[in-house]
């Protein structure tokens, strides 16, 4: 898989760091709501299509972006910084 | 002062058909971070783009992301970002000669045509499953900056993939 | 008596280049363009392995990729590979081949007995027997059904090859080189495109070379000249394009010649795939069509034409398509008799008249019954109205070709089924992939070169401007026309009818596989394990779909087909490694002072990546023995470690300090310049991430410190928070753990160590103290000082730049020699530190909460953290949870052991226990065994009396739980 | 003809073979309605409905299955079997899958091969002979089989294992099972669907559930591709597809599906005679009773449905091998392929209830699905029959997260972070 890194341009997936689905809005800092962060934390849409995820150009600029991905076919549908 | 003492004390200059690999050792490296309007006015001029160097002002500087910028060369006195000395940081080896494209496709998932990678720019990719910088300063010449920890280990992986070009 | 021989006849073999080889102990000889297989057959070896079930005689079957039977052990140079396929395997100077799974010996096999057992041993026999009578009674059969297993031997040593792994990319990729393929190349060449041609075989021109034909031959010399004169295409013979991966990443096997690799392997990245795979020839199910002499047409038309190998005398052919013509007409021409069994009732005029004009016979409506011989067949057995019995060298048969479809398959596109062909072709091709000639089921040699040329053009942009093509003046091509037949075997014979040659799947496996039920495909192919050999059922499988799906009465495009799975050939193992294997398996990560600790005697440990000086041989031969003196030097006197590899991140900007205080549990916004604080990170979910010591430098600057497991989690997590959820601070991070080594300077003696040091610096406790952080320069180097100690010793941490760490290092051991200071190593360092009660790599295990490592109390109640919402989950803060506590051997002499489960003295040593050792030493302080544990309800239980077992080594010790900190609980050494 | 498998039964038809095999599994038409659907034809779900039959009396069982039985994990993976589990809620249930896959065979009547050649898991470092020690004591103290050897007896055991100088991570010991092992993987999915077929299960192929039908709280029947079916009891076990089939009825999961994948070279003579794993990184092998060496390693490591791996995590799976193994190198790769596998944030399963009345969710299984399949099965039975937890997975409760009950085998904590 090749993954467009919104600053370095396509390379390997070898490069990457997966951080995981970013369609979950992390809580404020110091909510105080632990429903709301295990919400958040744990449970998961896990949709066959299209994904909103984190990746981190590890091996390159180390800049973390959200990459849209279809978990279906794999083909990058977007990616957003 | 005291001696320096590099991460390749050990290592043997690789000479080859078309081909040499040697350190680079002896240069200043200084990050400077901040925002585009900081960077700028600590450092004049400033590369528009990741991926291409700029020559400027005696020095070398590579953005290696949007917010920080390497200098190679002497540092600047920037008091308007932010600035981290990394010379010790990083191990320059220099490679070099018609076949270096040749050896370095054998180390990095990255287009080495000469069409593709031309002198002054370069990429930051993973050099035996290590983070890497290679930058393009000639025709058929290239500067590796790999991890003063790990420079040994991306040495032996650079020479080792030279073997072919053996003399 | 042998059934083949080497003619006169001009072909791609070099007849000026004689090579020898072996065969089963024998010398032979064959020519440069030979295969093995060639070469054998050249010398009339048709007999060449044995099959897997029934062992039964099998010789070669095709001229390439596809073969099932003749699969050979080779070597050179003393290494051999099982399993290499003869009918590829270019023939080299001094290669040893030997014929596998016949024992004692090929001609005579003992295990031929299983054929006579064929009745039972049927397809799913081993899932209805070898149960009893006990209840583990596989047990019994297994290591006997083991013997039977695999074709060749694996050889258990080190392989002596080399391999190598290469990056590549290119605009276009065309995949084989046959007439579609070679017509993609030269107009995709012409476009001036980065161009890629991939050929298998190491002769470009695929089905060309199998031809005959002059013209063709002049117009593939010609392609291929203007191809070697293009400067952006790279021609790669001897290569297979294995798979096909997402975003189209081609992965690529070579076989490089005069080059210091065995195997290559490529991985390319292509904008455009051009597939010309070809298609693969079926062979026809009946009696005994796995006898050797038994051959595909078009291998037996290739040995003529590209190795100059016949049949002795005659041959028979038996085909329900055209395309087998060609053989019995090339073969007729060169004197060999031949008689055409032919399945269809009605042929075309054309072929007629030249059969006729050749003498040659053909027998309609007709198959074979049987075939006659059992090493080396004699004759065939008609079917049908003219059961006659003909005498002959060879079969040759074809039922048919499949367009190599493969690669399309790997992206997940199901292959269709075309009925005006009887084959499946792709189902459709990727986004910028395309398909040219055969594997379309365009069979035709000048529309296999139109369609090359269109799918070069379709794959790039412009193409209008690319020069016509030249056509080579051959005659328009003949049709195919075909009429399937997927059983031809008589039913009392279908148990000879064989499918599957290498796993001797018959027509009557298939039967019984519908019978009972298994009809899906992925059912009847692991039932059977029709398609599973090392061929992959390349020849096998449409005919065995085909099959059930008329047993089900479906038509064939309804049945489903099989899911090709890369690779596409077998592929080396030891060539996807590459060079990262052994010693380069993973790059090493050496402290700046690596080197000095080479040369003074230290013995090194794995710490993930990090080499790590052990221990040093000033204090002993092994850990056990070193460990305790490098302790003693510590808590006596002074000694000196490399602490380089802890993480170390530089932290910057306006808003530092609030960022810290937001990712550790403890407060550091009203940090003083100057002074360092422990911290404690947590994850969102409330689980310990790591600890470290972070000092403040100036207002804005802080320097972070982690542990050596942990830094790159950290680092990333740190940038993660920053560039993706609190983009509102300024602060900027980055990595330091290359660019600064560090030492501890540990002991009673450090402070006076570090005074003959650098006798212009003030350390003095006022100056410097616990906690505190100085900087100097010291021979125009930046030192850093930290007051913090690991050890529980008076100690410090000495910092500087990376390239004069080993400098600044033997500085101080020179400074201080008079003292006796020396180096210690890890093992001394870890054990020090669980004197001391400080949590570790091992106690560490991403289970702990903070209040399991006692550490709760450092949390700021009034302050939000990360992590501070989940940690007060309800389990996370139960009393019963397993926490931190110290334990001491209460046993003179018993050894405390690290994985020992805790027991309370008066507990049934049973079951998961109350909590286990993290990490054990011998305290030199104590005298005795010491460990730090997790306890349920921890220290509630201090002095209280447990047990210690390990049933691992059947003991038992007896312990007390006591404070982890076993030495100076009041700091007072720490303050000093 | 008999129905029943043994060598007598093989001779019968040997001899006669005008009569044929009955269909191991009928194939009947699906009723408007049962007193329990199984969704998924996998393993699990085969297993589940046969306990159900033979443990509980439930006779009037459907299984559906969107493809053919057994076309998911349990025929994609690498056919290991072991119940080396330290953590309390873990042990005993993956003991109890262990005592039922040795009497397996016998029970189902089909050979599923199960072959306790022993497992040896290989450490790396001295503090990763401890934490195996920990692992191997609990083990031994909740009476499962284990012994601790050193590098001499590894090397004994093992010889064709790097013991040389040029070893990156050296051996230093190792952890071994003697009970673990493989499974003949295909033969459970066939076996399980036989006998529970000859219970009278429907086992309904081709049958794609589209639609979980509920009447307030309670489910009460699904939409599929072969029409309604009610029932009040609906049991999930569809590995991979977790989230998408809960989905249906409205749930959220923590789950995330992965691929794994998995490799088999070209047949050879017997060479290894264990399970062999290894504690550098994820990695194991063993050589099917055919000859070929089957392996795998990580996840790839990313959200993915398609079965289709990267490139870089084979080549990382065959460095491991070539290192470990030094004989791999020349070994050929024959064929690899993936699954798709239910990541939990602790590694750990799920087999509970839900918020919906009479809906029951397996799934979750992480790297560890098809050694669980008869325990899985059997506490799974049980809970449907009784709408009560089975007392052995008392932890695979779905609110773990909320209550900080994680079960975190592995200490992979906040494993979506790790590659």
């Amino acid at each position: 898989m090749r993954i467009p890194c919104p600053h370095c341009g396509e390379r390997d997936v070898a490069e990457f760091r997966y951080g995981g689905d970013a369609s979950n809005v992390r809580p404020s800092h110091g909510s105080g709501d632990l429903k709301q962060w295990h919400d958040y934390k744990f449970i998961f849409d896990n949709p066959q299509g299209p994904h909103l995820e984190y990746w981190q150009h590890v091996y390159g600029c180390r800049q973390w972006f959200k990459l849209n991905r279809n978990t279906a076919t794999n083909e990058i549908v977007g990616g957003e910084r | 002062m005291l001696k320096r003492v590099s991460a390749l004390a050990s290592a043997i200059t690789f000479t080859g058909n078309g081909l040499n690999i040697a350190e680079a050792p002896d240069f200043t490296l200084t990050q400077y971070a901040g925002s585009e309007k900081e960077l700028k006015k600590a450092l004049g001029k400033i590369p528009a783009r990741m991926s291409v160097s700029l020559e400027h002002d005696r020095r070398t500087q590579l953005r290696i992301n949007p917010t920080q910028i390497w200098v190679i060369g002497e540092p600047v006195e920037a008091e308007a970002c932010i600035s981290t000395p990394l010379s010790s940081s990083r191990t320059r080896i220099v490679v070099e000669g018609e076949n270096a494209r040749f050896v370095l496709a054998k180390l990095s998932a990255i287009d080495f045509h000469p069409k593709q990678f031309k002198a002054d720019t370069f990429v930051q990719t993973a050099i035996h499953h290590t983070p890497a910088l290679i930058h393009c300063v000639g025709e058929n010449a290239f500067h590796i900056y790999a991890m003063r920890t790990f420079a040994l280990s991306v040495w032996e992986a650079v020479t080792d993939a030279a073997l072919e070009f053996s003399a | 008596m042998t059934a083949f021989k080497r003619i006169d006849k001009p072909s791609h073999i070099n007849r000026t280049k004689q090579i020898s080889f072996q065969f089963d102990g024998k010398m032979f000889n064959g020519f440069v363009g030979d295969t093995l297989a060639s070469a054998l057959l050249a010398n009339g070896k048709t007999l060449l392995g044995r099959s897997f079930k029934y062992h039964r005689p099998r010789g070669i079957i095709g001229a390439g990729i596809e073969e099932s039977n003749a699969l050979l052990t080779t070597g050179s140079d003393g290494r051999t590979e099982p399993n290499t396929i003869s009918t590829t395997a270019e023939l080299k100077s001094g290669i040893t081949a030997k014929s596998q799974n016949a024992w004692p010996s090929l001609n005579f096999d003992l295990m031929a007995v299983n054929q006579l057992l064929s009745p039972i041993f049927g397809a799913g026999f081993y899932y209805k027997t070898f149960m009893g009578p006990l209840k583990k009674s596989w047990m019994m059969y297994e290591p006997i059904i083991r013997k039977a297993a695999g074709l060749g031997a694996a050889v258990p040593d080190v392989d002596s090859a080399r391999y190598e792994m290469r990056y590549m990319f290119c605009d276009v990729l065309i995949i084989g080189s046959g007439p579609a393929g070679l017509a993609a190349a030269v107009t995709a060449a012409r476009s001036g495109a980065r161009v890629v041609l991939v050929e298998q075989d190491f002769e470009f021109g695929g089905s060309i070379l199998s031809s005959g034909s002059e013209e063709l031959e002049r117009w593939r010399k010609a392609q291929i000249a203007e191809l070697e004169k293009s400067p952006e295409v790279r021609l790669l013979k001897r290569t297979t394009a294995q798979g096909i991966y997402d975003q189209n990443l081609a992965v690529l096997s070579l076989t490089p010649e005069n080059h210091p690799a065995l195997k290559i392997t490529e991985q390319l990245r292509a904008r455009t795939i051009i597939m010309a795979t070809g298609a693969i020839e079926r062979p026809l199910v009946f009696a005994n069509n796995d006898r050797p002499g038994v051959m595909l047409a078009s291998a037996l038309r290739t040995y003529l034409n590209r190795f100059s190998v016949v049949p002795k005398k005659r041959a028979v052919i038996v085909t329900n398509n055209d395309s087998a013509y060609s053989t019995a007409f090339d073969l007729a021409e060169n004197d060999v008799a031949v008689t055409v069994a032919e399945h269809r009732g009605t042929l075309s005029g054309n072929l007629l008249a030249r059969a006729a004009q050749l003498g040659i016979a053909i027998f309609p409506n007709c198959g074979i019954a049987d075939v006659i011989g059992e090493k080396q067949m004699r004759g065939v057995r008609l079917s049908g109205r003219h059961a006659v019995t003909i005498e002959c060298d060879v079969l040759g048969m074809s039922g048919g070709w499949s367009p190599a479809v493969h690669l399309t398959s790997h992206g997940g596109i199901k292959p269709k089924y075309n009925e005006q062909i009887a084959a499946f072709i792709p189902g459709g091709f990727a986004k910028s992939h395309f398909g040219a000639g055969a594997i379309n089921g365009t069979f035709g040699l000048l529309a296999a070169i139109r369609e090359g040329d269109a799918a070069a053009r379709a794959a790039l942009p412009d193409s209008k401007k690319i020069k016509e093509f030249d056509l080579p003046a051959v005659r328009e091509d003949r049709k195919y026309s075909i009429q399937p037949i997927w059983n031809a075997a008589e039913k009392s014979n279908e148990k000879y009818a064989f499918v599957d040659f290498q796993n001797d799947v018959t027509v009557k496996d298939i039967k019984g596989a519908h019978q009972e039920g298994y009809f899906s495909v992925e059912h009847l192919k692991r039932y059977t394990t029709l398609g599973m050999g090392t061929d992959q059922g390349k020849t096998s499988n449409v005919n065995a779909l085909a099959m059930m799906a008329d047993l089900r009465g479906l038509p064939l495009s309804q049945a489903g087909t099989t899911t090709f799975r890369p690779p596409y050939s077998p592929m080396t193992v030891g060539a996807i490694a590459a060079r990262s294997v052994g010693l380069r398996f993973k790059p090493k990560r050496l402290s700046p002072l690596h080197d000095w600790h080479v040369a003074h005697g230290a013995t090194f440990i794995e710490a993930g990546l990090w080499m790590r000086a052990w221990f040093y041989d000033w204090a002993g031969k092994t850990p056990e023995e070193a460990y305790i003196k490098e302790m003693e030097l510590v808590r006596q006197n002074v000694g000196i470690s490399d602490v380089s590899s802890l993480g170390k991140i530089d932290v910057q900007g306006s808003d530092a300090a609030e960022f810290l205080n937001r990712i550790y549990v403890n407060g550091f916004a009203k940090l003083p310049v100057g002074r360092a604080r422990y911290g404690v990170m947590l994850n969102d979910d409330g689980v310990v991430l790591d600890d470290g010591t972070t000092s403040r430098i100036t207002d804005t600057k802080f320097y972070m410190t982690t542990t050596t497991a942990q830094a790159g989690e950290v680092m990333s997590w740190l940038e993660y928070l920053l560039q993706m959820h609190w983009t509102d601070l300024n602060v900027h991070v980055t990595s330091l753990t290359d660019e600064w080594g560090g030492m501890a300077v540990s002991g009673p003696n450090s402070r006076r160590a570090l005074q003959l040091a650098f006798p212009e610096i003030d350390i003095t406790n006022e100056a410097l103290p616990y906690m505190g952080v100085i900087e100097f320069k010291f021979e125009g180097v930046e030192v850093r000082v930290l007051r913090l100690s690991f050890s529980g010793e008076l100690a410090y941490e000495v910092h500087c730049s990376a390239d004069y760490t080993t400098a600044l290092w033997e500085h101080i051991l020179k400074a201080a020699e008079l003292l006796g200071i020396k180096p210690y190593g890890l093992e001394a360092l870890a054990s020090l530190r669980i004197e001391k009660g400080h949590v570790a790599g091992a106690d560490l295990d991403h289970r702990n909460t903070l209040d399991d490592l006692g550490l709760g109390k450092m949390a700021g109640k009034d302050k939000a953290y990360i992590g501070k919402e989940l940690r007060f989950r309800e389990d996370c803060q139960a009393p019963e949870r397993w926490s931190l506590v110290g334990i001491e051997s209460m046993e003179e002499g018993a050894k405390l052991r690290g994985g020992a489960i805790l027991f309370a003295a008066t507990d049934e040593i049973k079951g998961h226990g109350r909590g286990y050792i993290t990490s054990v030493t011998w305290s030199t302080e104590l005298n005795k065994y010491i460990a730090l544990a997790l306890y349920n309800g921890g220290l509630k239980h201090e002095g209280e009396d447990i047990i210690c077992a390990f049933p691992l080594k059947n003991e038992n010790v007896k312990a007390r739980i006591v404070s982890p900190h076993f030495i100076d609980k009041q700091g007072e050494r720490l303050h000093a | 003809m008999a129905k029943g498998y043994s060598i007598f039964s093989l001779a019968k038809h040997a001899l006669r073979p005008s009569e044929p095999w009955p269909e191991a599994w009928e194939k009947p038409v699906p009723k408007s309605s049962y007193d329990v659907i199984i969704i998924g034809g996998g393993g699990h779900g085969l297993a589940t409905a046969y306990y159900l039959a033979k443990d509980h009396g439930v006779k009037n069982i459907a299984v559906l299955e969107k493809s053919y039985i057994g076309s998911g994990n349990v025929g994609r993976n690498t056919t290991l079997i072991r119940s080396n589990y330290m953590i309390g809620g873990n042990t005993a249930f993956f003991e109890k899958s262990m005592q039922l896959w040795e009497g397996l065979s016998h029970e189902l009547n089909f050979n599923c091969m199960v072959s306790h050649r022993g497992q040896m898991t290989l450490a790396v470092s001295p503090g990763q002979v401890d934490a195996f020690a920990r692992r191997g004591n609990t083990m031994r103290l909740n009476g499962i089989d284990a012994e601790l050897l050193d590098r001499n007896e590894v090397m004994k055991e093992l010889p064709y294992l790097d013991f040389s100088k040029e070893a990156r991570f050296p051996i230093h010991g190792a952890i071994h099972q003697p009970r673990a092992g493989t499974v003949r993987h295909d033969a459970v999915a066939w076996g399980y669907a036989r006998a529970a077929s000859q219970l009278g299960v429907h086992i309904i192929e081709n049958c794609e559930v589209s639609a979980i039908l509920r009447d307030g709280d309670k489910v009460v029947g699904v939409e599929t591709s072969r029409g309604k079916i009610l029932s009040n009891k609906i049991g999930i076990a569809v590995a991979g597809h977790t989230s998408h089939v809960a989905a249906m009825a409205g749930l959220r999961l923590p789950v995330e599906s992965h691929i794994l994948q998995a490799f088999v070279t070209e047949p050879v003579k017997p060479i290894v005679h264990h399970v062999v794993s290894w504690g550098a990184e994820l990695f194991y092998l063993s050589q099917s009773d055919k000859g070929g060496m089957v392996f795998g390693g990580h996840i790839d490591g990313f959200n993915t449905y398609t079965q289709r791996g990267q490139f870089h995590r084979i080549q990382n799976v065959m460095e491991c091998a070539t290192t470990l193994l030094p004989f791999m190198s020349r070994m050929r790769l024959l064929r690899h392929w993936g699954g798709i596998q239910d990541m939990t944030p602790d590694g750990s399963p799920f087999i509970c209830k839900t918020p919906i009345d009479g809906l029951y969710l397996n799934g979750g299984w992480c790297y560890q699905g098809f050694k669980a399949t008869p325990a899985s099965g059997t506490t799974f039975a049980y809970m449907i029959a009784n709408d009560q937890e089975h007392e052995l997975t008392g932890g695979f409760s779905l609110d773990r997260f909320e209550k900080g009950k994680e079960l975190d085998e592995y200490g992979i904590g906040n494993w979506i972070y790790k590659q």
